[in-house]
């Protein structure tokens, strides 16, 4: 079970690659799920050239650690990763990125949809967005 | 009594407070918290608070050494 | 929209890489989902020491083709790719590679499942197992 | 007319049959073709058909030039 916040750009798959081969339970697990957000370029109709991502130090990991933990009790899985995106953030890349090892792929799919609507709801980031003429912070997250 | 105090994002620039330690003489809420932190603001909708780094609700015990967040909705992922 | 079926062991994440490298619509994904399904070493507790993938040349791609179509009438996907392996295969290698890519998370997740279960139900590709003492063909998938 | 039939997976190895092209004096049925192709064994439970690369039942008619299908369940994935 993995939680990291990164200042800089991290390759979300080749993060992947690098868990997966240090897991011990290798021709165990026959299902990965991965999710990863990405920057776009455009949000609610506008361009958005940038974007700072805040966070609660400390918090953000206890709480991605705890909904770790719940994913864990929750459905029958091996492992899991998250990875989250801090600081000055251009388009293209990634943000966040989920993934969990299982062997099925209900608690797969399951466990990762859990992990990233928790994160989307709960966890303590906030987004503020560089456009053309200013910027703004994102007011909410969608529910879903 | 002597506690932390918090604040992020949106939250942070609107009070223009980042951080701030405050005293009180005896045991309080994190409304009570919010109030002397603030000099009385009004409360935002939405505001979201914790205690030592877990969620809570405005009528949660604070007690010494505490450290007591306030922010705005979260955006991430 | 790829499909492919390979007969070579297949990088599922730098497969992932390259198609999302080579799409056009850069910075207009905020969404990946991936599922990689991997050959496990057991099953139905017993060691499994390798496995023959047979399938209906031309029906497996005509299928899976089919059901990207209809994920894309069905969701606001941008773009999805679907690589299957058949012939030899040893644990540890990757069997199947769906990832979806959108503007918005359910999207994504709700299009490769979709995939994945269309896929699991009606795609002509059938398992042969090598056990320690013989073979035998899996009769069956499990329905989630 | 003439029909190509193919049998995969286990259903191949049962019937020792890989594929087959029958010939049939008139219009049939999925099922006539199953059981000309086999000398009338029995039909497995599950047993999958298909026309052209198309899932159909049992049924379906069949015409010249059609490529039929039997096979079990399937397990990719």
């Amino acid at each position: 079970m993995v939680v990291q916040i990164r200042n800089e750009p991290f390759d979300a798959y080749a993060e992947v690659q690098i868990m997966q081969d240090s897991l011990e339970q290798q021709g165990k697990f026959g299902a990965t799920s991965v999710f990863v957000g990405t920057m776009r370029d455009f949000n609610e109709d506008e361009s958005v050239q940038s974007m700072f991502l805040e966070h609660y130090p400390g918090m953000t990991e206890k709480y991605l650690t705890q909904i770790s933990q719940q994913a864990k009790q929750n459905w029958p899985i091996i492992d899991s990763l998250i990875i989250h995106r801090v600081g000055q953030i251009e388009p293209g890349d990634s943000i966040v990125l989920v993934a969990v090892w299982a062997a099925h792929r209900a608690a797969a799919y399951d466990a990762n949809r859990y992990l990233m609507e928790e994160l989307k709801s709960r966890a303590p980031f906030w987004k503020k967005e560089q456009l053309n003429d200013g910027q703004r912070w994102v007011e909410k997250n969608t529910p879903s | 009594m002597s506690i932390q105090v918090k604040f992020f994002a949106s939250l942070r620039e609107q009070l223009q407070i980042d951080e701030i330690q405050i005293q009180a003489d005896q045991a309080g809420t994190v409304m009570q918290v919010w109030q002397q932190a603030t000099n009385s603001q009004a409360i935002p909708a939405n505001l979201l608070c914790a205690i030592n780094m877990e969620y809570v609700g405005l009528e949660h015990a604070v007690v010494d050494g505490d450290e007591v967040a306030f922010f705005p909705p979260v955006t991430g992922g």
